[in-house]
C-alpha cells in the first residue's frame, strides 16, 4: 500500500492507483481531458501534469502509478505553468466559437481555459479546419473543435464494442474518423456526447435548443427498459430538453442507452391532455367529472379486470390494485405479453446475479434473449466482463449480433433440455466455470409452454451448480420497467389470458396489449399518456402522466427499488396517475386510505416490505419455480424486434423514427441485398 | 438711508441693470432647443432603445448564444433557438420586455457579435403596455432603421472597449 | 586517430561482398560459440565493462540497459530483443551501411545480445524507405539460417534463436523505442507513456530491450577482443569507436569509423576533406543529427566529439551525424526546414508536440523572410519551452532544440532580417 | 499531408491477393507469435500497394482486416499514419525527393527545380501521361550521398546534380536508369577515395586519399 503526499496531504492508496485517482480520494481535482475513469489511459492530452519531487519533468498524473514516499504538488508554480502551456497549445487550433457551440457552458475546455488560459491568443497563423463526419441521426460532429483526446475512440472500442471510430492521419492532421465515412451503429452511441470533453460531438436532436444554465436538473429513473438506469432530466420551463445519465455504479455506471437518451421528444407528441368519453360511438372531450361519472355508471353493472402497462410506476399500480380489489375485481394482470412468469417465486423472475454481479461471472448462457437490444447496459456489463476476462458466452435462441464473441448453441428448448442433461457443446464450459450464469429473456417465456421452459432453465442452473452460497447465477431479463414492481405487488392473475373474459377492463397505460382480444362489448377505461390503438378502443380516456411528470417508484429487473422525481408538470388536464385512481376511487365511493405520496409509499411497503428498502437488493430465496412438462420444439422468439421503438414514448419520437430509418431499415435492406 | 443708496434708487440703477442683462440675452444664441424638431447631442455610449443588427449582406448577426439572456439582471430577454435550414444556429424567438428592461447595457456588453445593441433612440413611448413587448421582427427592424448611427457610435467608442 | 586494425566495420564501404563467406573471411561469426559458452552474465558484464553507450542518440549505457531484463520468466512471458534500424534522423546514414555491407556483424550481435538477455526472438525494425537494405538483411539472415548460425541450436550453442525483419513505412517517430514497439504490434507508431518501461512490458507486453543497429553490431567485437580493448578508445565514460556521418558543406562527405572523443575539426579535415572554402568559411555545425543544437564556428574549433563534451556545449552527440554549414548557408532556412521536419513527423497524439511543432514551423517560415516581429523570437523560445518536457516522448523536446540553438547563436542574424524586411515594407 | 482521401479516381470494388502474394502474406503472418497477427498489417499493406500498382484501395484494406481479423478502422489508421502508403494513384514513376536540411545543403532545391522544369510539373503533381509523379519527403537517410530521391519506394538515386538528374529521369522513362550514386563513387566513401582502411582499399583496388 503506497503512502504518498499530495499537496502536503498524506494518503495511502491501493497499489496501482494513479496519482489522479489518489488526488481525487483526498478531494483534489486535477484537470484532465483524455483521462476518463471508465476508459483506458493514453495520457495524451497532457493537461493533468503535476510536479513530482525528484522528477526533472512534470509528470502526467493519470498514467503515473502512486509510489511509496512520493511527494506530489498539483498546485505548485511548476505544475500550474505546465498546464498553462498545455492549455495554450490546446487552444492553438481550437476554434473559439463557444457562442455557437452547444457545449458552451458545460465544456471542460472552456472551464479549464478560464482557470489556466491566457486572456488572448499569441497564435496568429492559420487555424486547422477538419471536415465533419456523419455519425448518424444522433450525434452531431463539429470536428474542427476536436482536441484529439481520443475518448470517443476508446469508448467505442472498450464500452460500446463498435470499432468504427479511429484516429486517422498523424501530427497536426490527426483527426477522429470513421472507416471511409460510415455511421456509428451502436445502441450506446449517445454516450459519445457525454464523453467528449469539448463540442466536437454534440447531440443532434438537442442542437442549439438550450443552454445548460437555463435547465432545471431533476434526478429520475428511466422506464424505457427494465434496467432502471439513473437519469438526469433537464427541463426548461415545462419542456423536457434532454436526458443525461446519472452515475450509479451498480446499475448503469455512467452510461445510458440511446433510447433512454433520445426518445424524450416522444413526450411532446401524441399526448393525451384531456379526458374523453365515448358517446354514440365517438370519443368526445369531457371533463374529469364526466369521465368519472361514466366509469361509475358502468362500474355498477360490470365486473372489472385490470391490466397495467410497461411504463407504470408502483404507486399507481398499488392504488389500482387497492381500487380494483375493493370493487371485487379478480383479473389483475401485468403480463401484457402473456409471458408465463410465476409471481410466487421471486428467484424465478429476478435478475438474481445483479447487474454489477455480472463482472464476477466466468461463463454466461443467454436463452431467448438479445441483451444488446433488450437491456443495452446489461449487455455493456457482459462486454466489460468479456474484455476483462474473455469469458465464454453461449446463445440459445435467435442468431444475434453481439459485440463480443458468443458461441451459438441452438434455437429452441431442445438445446436447453440437452444442456440440462449435461450434454451439448456448452456443458463443459458451464461445468468448469466457477461462477456460471444463465440469463433467460422474456422471449423464452412468451409462449404456451413458458412454465416448462422456466423449469428447464432452473434445471440447467441446478445442474451446473449456478446457485450456491454467495452466488445466484439464475437470471430473468425483463424488458418492461413496471414488470418486476407489479409482480412484487401481486398484480397478477393465475392465467395470463384470463382478462379476455371480463366485461370491463381498466387499462393503466397498457399500450402493448393485444387489443383485438378484448371482447366487443367490453367497457374499456384507458388511463395513460399517449394515444394509440389501445386508447382508440377505450370508452373512457383518463389522461395520465409520463415518467418525467411524476414522482414514481420503479423496480428494475434486479428487484432494485428506485425513486424518480417529478421534473415537469403533465400537459394540459393530465394528472399524476395514482391521484387519478384515488380520485376515481372517491367518486366510486371506495376512498383509498392514502392522500399523499409518502402515504402511498407506506402502503407499498405494507404490501411488500421490499419497497421500504430503496436501492437495496435482497437475495431471493431459491424455490422450485416453473412446471415440468413437455416443451414445444418452436424456437425462442425475440422480446424486441426494433430496439428504437418499444413503447408509446419511443414510438411517438421523431428521433427514434430517424434511427429506425437509418439503422434498422438499412440493416434490413442490406440483409435483403445479400439474401 | 445713505446718499448713494438714495441716488441709486432715484435713478433706477438696479432696474436698468436688470433690464440690460435681460436684453443682452436677446442677442445671444438661445440654449433651449426646439424639440422634437431639434435634439441635443448624446454620448456614443447612450443606452436607448434596443436593436438587433445585421451584417452588411443582410444576414442577422445574432447567433442565439443566449449570453444576453443569461446576463440580463431584469430577465427581460427571452430567446428560443433551433438550427436553421442551412444548419446555422439562429433564434426562432428573441423577445425583450421593454417594461422590464433597466437599460443597464449588460446585454450589449455580453454580445460576442455586436448583435444586440442599445441604440441612440429614446423616443418610443407608447400608449399600451403590449406595444413595449418587442419581438425579433421589431428588434431587427429597429436595427435596420438605426444601423448607420449605431455603426457610427460603435466606431466612436471602439478604442475604449 | 584510430588505427585501421582497431576498426570494427572493415567493409563499411561495401568494397567486398556482404555475403556470409566474405564476412567470415573478415572474422565475423568466428568464435561465436566460444563467446556464448562464457555465459550470459559474463556477456552483460563485459558490455558493462566496455562502457558502451547506446549509439541511437540518447547514449544510455548498454550494459545497464541489458541488466534490466528479467533473468527468468515468472509468468511465461518471453523476453524480446528489438533492434532499431529505423534510422531517420536527418544527417544520419550509418546503420544503412552496416545493414547493407556488414549485415552479419549485426546478426551475430543480435544472437549474442539476445542470448545475454535470454531472448529467443529478435525483431529488426528497419525503416520502410530502406527497401534494398531490408532485402540485403533478409538475404543475410537466410544465409545464417542455412549455415545454422541462427535458428534452432544457433551456432551449436544450444540456444534457440529466431531473427525477423520488420519493415516500417515512413514515420520518423517509429525510431522512438515505444513507438517502434507499437508499430511492430501493427498499430500506429505512437509512443507509449512510461512507465511501464519496455524492460517490464514492451513488445506484446513482454520484457523487451530496444537497441540501435550500431550498438548491437559492435557487441561481437567487444566480446571477442575484450572490454578493455573497446574501453581503450575515447575519454572516460565515452568509450569505444563510433561511426560518424559527415554531410553538408564539406569537400568529401562520407561515413567513417573513428574513436570517440575525436576533435570535431580533425574529423572534418581528415575525413570530410575540410569545409568547402576552408575552415574559416565555416558558419556552424550540427554535431549529432538534427535534434541537437547547432554549434557556431567558435565552438567547433576545439570541441571533442563525445557525449559529455557536446553536452557541456549545450548540444549532444546524438547519432554523431555531423552536418556542416559554410558561410553561404541561409542558416535560418536550414533550421526552418528542420522545424518543418518535426512538424511533419510529429505523431500527433499529445497536445504540446502536435500543436507546437506546427506553430513553430509557421513562425520559422516567416522568420526566413524576416516577416515577423522582434518579440516573436522570444516567443519562439517560449513556445519551445512550452513543448519541452511536456510531451510523452522526446520528439517535442527535439523539435525545440534546433530552434533554440539557432536563437542562441544566430539571434543577430534573425533580427537583421526582420529589420530589413520592415525597412523594405516602409519603402 | 491531409488524410482526406480525394475522390477523383475510381476505387476498385474487390481486392484479392494474388497467389504468389498470398504465400508472402502467410510468411509475414508466421513471423509473429500466435494471436499477434496484427503485426503483419504493415507488411500486408506494402504487398497490397505493390500488387495494386503503387497505391492501396479501400477494398484492399478491408481484405487485410479480414485476413488479420482486426477492425477495418485499425487498418485504415495504420494506412493513414505512415507516409509510404499511398491511398490514391501516384503515377508509374513516383519520384520522392528528400528536401530536408542535409539534402538541401547539398543542393536539393536546385535538383528539384531542374526536374520540375524538365517534366513541366510541380511537386505533388503527376505528368499528363501518368509517367511521373513528383513529391517531396522528409529525410531518406542517405545524407552523406545527398541530394537523393527514392523511386517508387525502393531504389535510391544518390549524389544528384541539376544536370545528372535530368538524365536519370530520361533513362528511367527508357527503363535503363541505374540506382545508387550518380557520380560513380563507392557508396558512402569520400569522393576522393578512402581515408581509412588502407589495406582493404588496396586489396579492393579502391583509390586511397591517404
Amino acid at each position: 500500500m503506497p503512502k504518498l503526499t499530495i499537496d502536503d496531504i498524506e494518503v495511502t492508496v491501493e497499489p496501482g492507483t494513479s496519482i489522479i485517482q489518489a488526488a481525487e480520494q483526498v478531494g483534489i481535482e486535477i484537470p484532465r481531458f483524455c483521462y476518463h475513469d471508465k476508459l483506458s489511459v493514453p495520457a495524451n492530452c497532457r493537461m493533468c501534469l503535476v510536479e513530482v519531487e525528484k522528477s526533472p519533468k512534470p509528470m502526467a498524473s493519470c498514467a503515473l502509478p502512486c509510489g511509496d514516499g512520493m511527494k506530489v504538488h498539483t498546485q505548485s508554480e511548476k505544475a500550474k505553468q505546465a498546464r498553462k502551456n498545455v492549455m495554450e497549445m490546446l487552444l492553438v487550433n481550437h476554434p473559439l466559437d463557444c457562442p455557437i457551440c452547444d457545449q458552451g457552458g458545460e465544456c471542460d475546455l472552456q472551464d479549464q481555459a478560464v482557470a489556466y488560459g491566457y486572456d488572448r491568443s499569441r497564435y496568429e497563423e492559420e487555424k486547422r479546419a477538419v471536415t465533419n463526419k456523419n455519425l448518424g441521426p444522433l450525434v452531431k460532429t463539429v470536428m474542427t473543435r476536436c482536441i484529439q483526446c481520443t475518448r470517443c475512440v476508446r469508448f467505442g472500442e472498450e464500452i460500446a464494442g463498435v470499432e468504427e471510430l479511429g484516429v486517422i492521419g498523424r501530427g497536426e492532421y490527426l483527426e477522429i474518423g470513421t472507416y471511409v465515412e460510415q455511421m456509428v451503429t451502436s445502441e450506446l452511441s449517445g454516450n459519445l456526447i457525454d464523453v467528449c470533453p469539448v463540442g466536437a460531438l454534440t447531440s443532434k436532436p438537442y442542437a442549439f435548443t438550450a443552454r445548460p444554465w437555463e435547465l432545471r436538473k431533476t434526478p429520475g429513473i428511466d422506464v424505457l427498459d427494465a434496467v432502471g438506469s439513473n437519469i438526469r432530466i433537464d427541463a426548461r420551463g415545462g419542456e423536457i430538453m434532454r436526458i443525461l445519465p446519472r452515475l450509479h455504479e451498480d446499475v448503469n455506471e455512467e452510461w445510458i442507452s440511446d433510447k433512454t437518451r433520445f426518445a424524450v421528444d416522444g413526450l411532446k407528441s401524441d399526448r393525451l391532455d384531456r379526458c374523453y368519453v365515448r358517446r354514440n360511438g365517438r370519443l368526445e372531450p369531457a371533463t374529469w367529472e364526466e369521465a368519472f361519472e361514466a366509469v361509475k355508471t358502468e362500474a355498477k353493472k360490470r365486473t372489472f379486470g385490470a391490466i397495467v402497462g410497461d411504463l407504470a410506476d408502483c404507486e399507481s399500480v398499488v392504488a389500482l390494485k387497492d381500487l380494483m380489489e375493493s370493487l371485487g375485481a379478480k383479473n389483475l394482470e401485468c403480463r401484457q405479453d402473456m409471458a408465463q412468469i410465476d409471481p410466487a417465486h421471486p428467484a424465478g423472475y429476478l435478475f438474481n446475479t445483479t447487474i454489477a454481479g455480472i463482472e464476477k461471472a466466468d461463463a454466461i448462457l443467454l436463452v431467448g434473449t438479445n441483451p444488446r437490444t433488450e437491456a443495452a447496459l446489461v449487455n455493456a456489463r457482459i462486454r466489460k466482463t468479456w474484455l476483462a476476462k474473455r469469458i465464454k458466452v453461449g446463445v440459445i435462441g435467435r442468431k444475434i449480433d453481439l459485440n463480443y464473441p458468443a458461441q451459438y448453441l441452438g434455437a429452441g428448448p431442445e438445446t436447453l433440455a440437452e444442456l440440462a442433461e449435461g450434454k451439448g457443446a456448452f456443458a463443459g464450459v458451464l461445468a468448469n466455470a466457477k461462477n456460471p450464469m444463465i440469463i433467460l429473456g422474456a422471449g423464452a417465456l412468451r409462449r404456451a409452454d413458458g412454465y416448462a421452459v422456466a423449469a428447464l432453465a432452473r434445471k440447467v442452473a441446478e445442474k451446473f451448480n449456478m446457485v450456491k452460497d454467495g452466488w445466484n447465477g439464475y437470471n430473468m431479463l425483463h424488458t418492461q420497467a413496471s414488470r418486476v414492481g407489479a409482480l412484487m405487488l401481486g398484480f397478477v392473475a393465475g392465467d395470463a389470458a384470463s382478462w379476455q373474459k371480463v366485461d370491463a377492463l381498466y387499462l393503466l397505460g397498457a399500450d402493448e396489449m393485444p387489443v383485438e382480444n378484448i371482447k366487443p362489448d367490453c367497457f374499456v377505461v384507458y388511463q395513460g399518456h399517449h394515444g394509440g390503438k389501445v386508447a382508440a378502443r377505450a370508452d373512457v380516456i383518463l389522461p395520465g402522466a409520463a415518467y418525467t411528470e411524476k414522482s414514481g417508484t420503479y423496480v428494475n429487473t434486479e428487484g432494485r427499488v428506485q425513486n424518480g422525481l417529478q421534473a415537469v408538470f403533465p400537459p394540459g388536464g393530465a394528472r399524476e396517475d395514482w391521484q387519478i385512481i384515488a380520485g376515481l376511487a372517491a367518486v366510486l365511493g371506495r376512498k383509498l386510505p392514502y392522500e399523499t405520496l409518502p402515504q402511498v409509499r407506506a402502503r407499498l411497503a405494507a404490501v411488500n416490505p421490499a419497497f421500504a428498502r430503496v436501492d437495496e437488493i435482497l437475495p431471493a430465496k431459491w424455490t422450485a419455480f416453473g412446471k415440468d412438462g413437455k416443451c414445444d420444439a418452436k424456437p425462442f422468439g425475440a422480446a424486441i424486434e426494433n430496439f428504437y421503438m418499444t413503447d408509446a414514448i419511443s414510438r411517438a419520437s421523431k428521433t427514434m423514427q430517424a434511427c429506425t430509418d437509418a439503422f434498422v431499415k438499412a440493416e434490413e435492406e442490406k440483409a435483403v441485398a445479400h439474401g | 438711508m445713505s446718499a448713494t443708496k438714495t441716488v441709486r434708487s432715484f435713478f433706477l440703477i438696479e432696474l436698468i441693470k436688470g433690464f440690460a442683462l435681460t436684453f443682452s440675452y436677446m442677442f445671444r444664441k438661445s440654449v433651449t432647443i426646439n424639440y422634437p424638431f431639434e435634439k441635443g447631442p448624446i454620448s456614443p455610449r447612450f443606452r436607448g432603445e434596443h436593436a438587433l443588427r445585421r451584417y452588411p449582406n443582410g444576414e442577422e448577426r445574432c447567433i442565439a448564444c443566449k449570453l444576453c439572456e443569461a446576463i440580463c439582471p431584469a430577465q427581460a430577454i427571452t430567446i428560443e433557438a433551433e438550427p436553421r435550414e442551412d444548419g446555422s444556429r439562429r433564434t426562432t424567438r428573441y423577445d425583450i420586455d421593454m417594461t422590464k428592461c433597466i437599460y443597464c447595457g449588460l446585454c450589449q456588453e455580453a454580445c460576442p457579435v455586436d448583435a444586440i445593441v442599445e441604440g441612440p433612440n429614446f423616443e418610443y413611448a407608447t400608449e399600451t403596455h403590449e406595444e413595449l413587448l418587442y419581438d425579433k421582427e421589431r428588434l431587427l427592424a429597429n436595427g435596420d432603421r438605426w444601423e448607420s448611427q449605431i455603426a457610427a457610435t460603435l466606431e466612436a467608442d471602439k478604442k475604449y472597449r | 586517430m584510430l588505427a585501421d586494425k582497431d576498426r570494427i566495420f572493415t567493409n563499411i564501404y561495401g568494397w567486398e561482398s556482404p555475403s556470409l563467406k566474405a564476412a567470415q573471411a573478415r572474422g565475423v561469426w568466428a568464435g561465436t560459440k566460444e563467446v556464448m559458452a562464457k555465459g550470459q552474465d559474463w556477456l552483460i558484464e563485459e558490455v558493462k565493462k566496455s562502457d558502451l553507450r547506446g549509439r541511437g542518440g540518447a547514449g544510455f549505457p548498454t550494459g545497464m540497459k541489458w541488466s534490466f531484463m528479467p533473468k527468468e520468466s515468472k509468468d511465461g512471458r518471453p523476453n524480446y530483443l528489438v533492434i532499431n534500424a529505423d534510422e531517420s534522423e536527418p544527417g544520419t546514414c550509418k546503420d544503412r551501411d552496416i545493414i547493407r555491407h556488414e549485415p552479419h556483424r549485426l546478426i551475430e550481435g543480435a544472437l549474442l545480445a539476445s542470448y545475454a538477455m535470454r531472448a529467443h526472438a529478435c525483431y529488426i525494425y528497419i525503416r520502410g524507405e530502406f527497401m534494398r537494405e531490408a532485402e540485403a538483411l533478409q538475404n543475410a539472415i537466410e544465409e545464417a539460417y542455412a549455415a545454422k548460425l541462427v535458428g534452432k541450436n544457433a551456432c551449436g550453442s544450444g540456444w534457440d534463436f529466431d531473427i525477423y525483419v520488420h519493415r516500417g513505412a515512413g514515420a520518423y517517430i517509429c525510431g522512438e523505442e515505444t513507438a517502434l514497439l507499437n508499430s511492430l504490434e501493427g498499430k500506429k507508431g505512437m509512443p507509449r507513456n512510461k512507465p511501464p518501461f519496455p524492460a517490464g512490458a514492451g513488445l506484446y507486453a513482454c520484457p523487451t530491450t530496444v537497441n540501435n543497429v550500431e550498438t548491437i553490431a559492435v557487441v561481437p567485437e567487444i566480446a571477442k577482443r575484450g572490454a578493455s580493448w573497446f574501453a581503450g578508445f575515447g575519454r572516460e565514460k565515452n568509450r569505444g569507436t563510433k561511426l560518424f556521418c559527415i554531410s553538408g558543406h564539406v569537400n568529401t562527405p562520407c561515413n567513417v569509423e573513428e574513436a570517440m572523443s575525436v576533435p570535431l575539426k580533425e574529423i572534418i579535415e581528415k575525413h570530410g576533406g575540410g569545409v568547402r572554402g576552408g575552415w574559416d568559411n565555416l558558419l556552424a555545425v550540427i554535431p549529432g543529427g538534427s535534434s541537437t543544437r547547432l554549434l557556431p564556428k567558435s565552438i567547433c574549433d576545439t570541441v571533442l566529439m563525445d557525449f559529455d563534451a557536446l553536452r557541456e556545449q549545450n548540444s549532444g552527440l546524438g547519432t554523431a551525424a555531423i552536418i556542416v554549414m559554410d558561410k553561404s548557408t541561409d542558416i535560418v532556412y536550414a533550421i526552418a526546414r528542420l522545424a518543418r521536419f518535426y512538424w511533419h513527423e510529429s505523431c500527433g497524439q499529445c497536445t504540446p508536440c502536435r500543436e507546437g511543432t506546427g506553430w513553430m514551423y509557421r513562425i520559422m517560415q516567416r522568420m526566413v523572410k524576416g516577416e515577423a516581429r522582434l518579440d516573436e523570437i522570444d516567443m519562439l523560445l517560449d513556445i519551445g519551452h512550452e513543448i519541452e518536457g511536456h510531451s510523452i516522448c522526446a520528439h517535442g523536446d527535439a523539435s525545440a532544440w534546433p530552434i533554440q540553438g539557432l536563437i542562441n547563436h544566430f539571434r543577430p542574424e534573425m533580427e537583421r532580417r526582420i529589420k530589413e524586411y520592415r525597412k523594405k515594407l516602409v519603402a | 499531408m491531409s488524410v482526406a482521401v480525394k475522390k477523383d479516381f475510381q476505387q476498385p470494388k474487390d481486392f484479392k491477393f494474388s497467389k504468389e502474394n498470398m504465400v508472402k502474406v502467410e510468411l509475414h503472418i508466421s513471423k509473429y507469435p500466435k494471436g499477434r497477427q496484427a503485426s503483419a498489417v504493415m507488411a500486408l499493406l506494402t504487398i497490397a500497394q505493390e500488387q495494386n500498382g503503387g497505391w492501396i484501395p479501400e477494398a484492399a484494406m478491408e481484405e487485410i482486416a479480414r485476413i488479420l481479423d482486426m477492425p477495418r478502422i485499425k487498418v485504415f489508421e495504420v494506412a493513414t499514419f505512415y507516409t509510404m502508403y499511398n491511398l490514391s494513384p501516384k503515377g508509374k514513376h513516383h519520384i520522392q525527393f528528400c528536401t530536408t536540411t542535409p539534402c538541401w545543403l547539398a543542393g536539393s532545391a536546385e535538383v528539384v527545380r531542374a526536374c520540375e522544369k524538365h517534366l513541366g510539373i510541380h511537386l505533388g503533381e503527376t505528368t499528363p501521361d501518368g509517367e511521373f509523379h513528383l513529391s517531396d519527403v522528409e529525410c531518406l537517410g542517405a545524407c552523406v550521398n545527398a541530394p537523393v530521391f527514392q523511386h517508387n519506394g525502393d531504389d535510391f538515386y544518390e549524389d544528384l546534380t541539376p544536370e545528372n538528374v535530368v538524365k536519370v529521369l530520361d533513362d528511367m522513362k527508357a527503363g535503363r536508369a541505374k540506382p545508387g550514386s550518380q557520380t560513380g563513387r563507392a557508396t558512402s566513401m569520400g569522393i576522393k577515395g578512402a581515408t581509412t582502411l588502407h589495406d582493404q582499399a588496396k586489396k579492393a583496388g579502391v583509390k586511397d586519399a591517404g
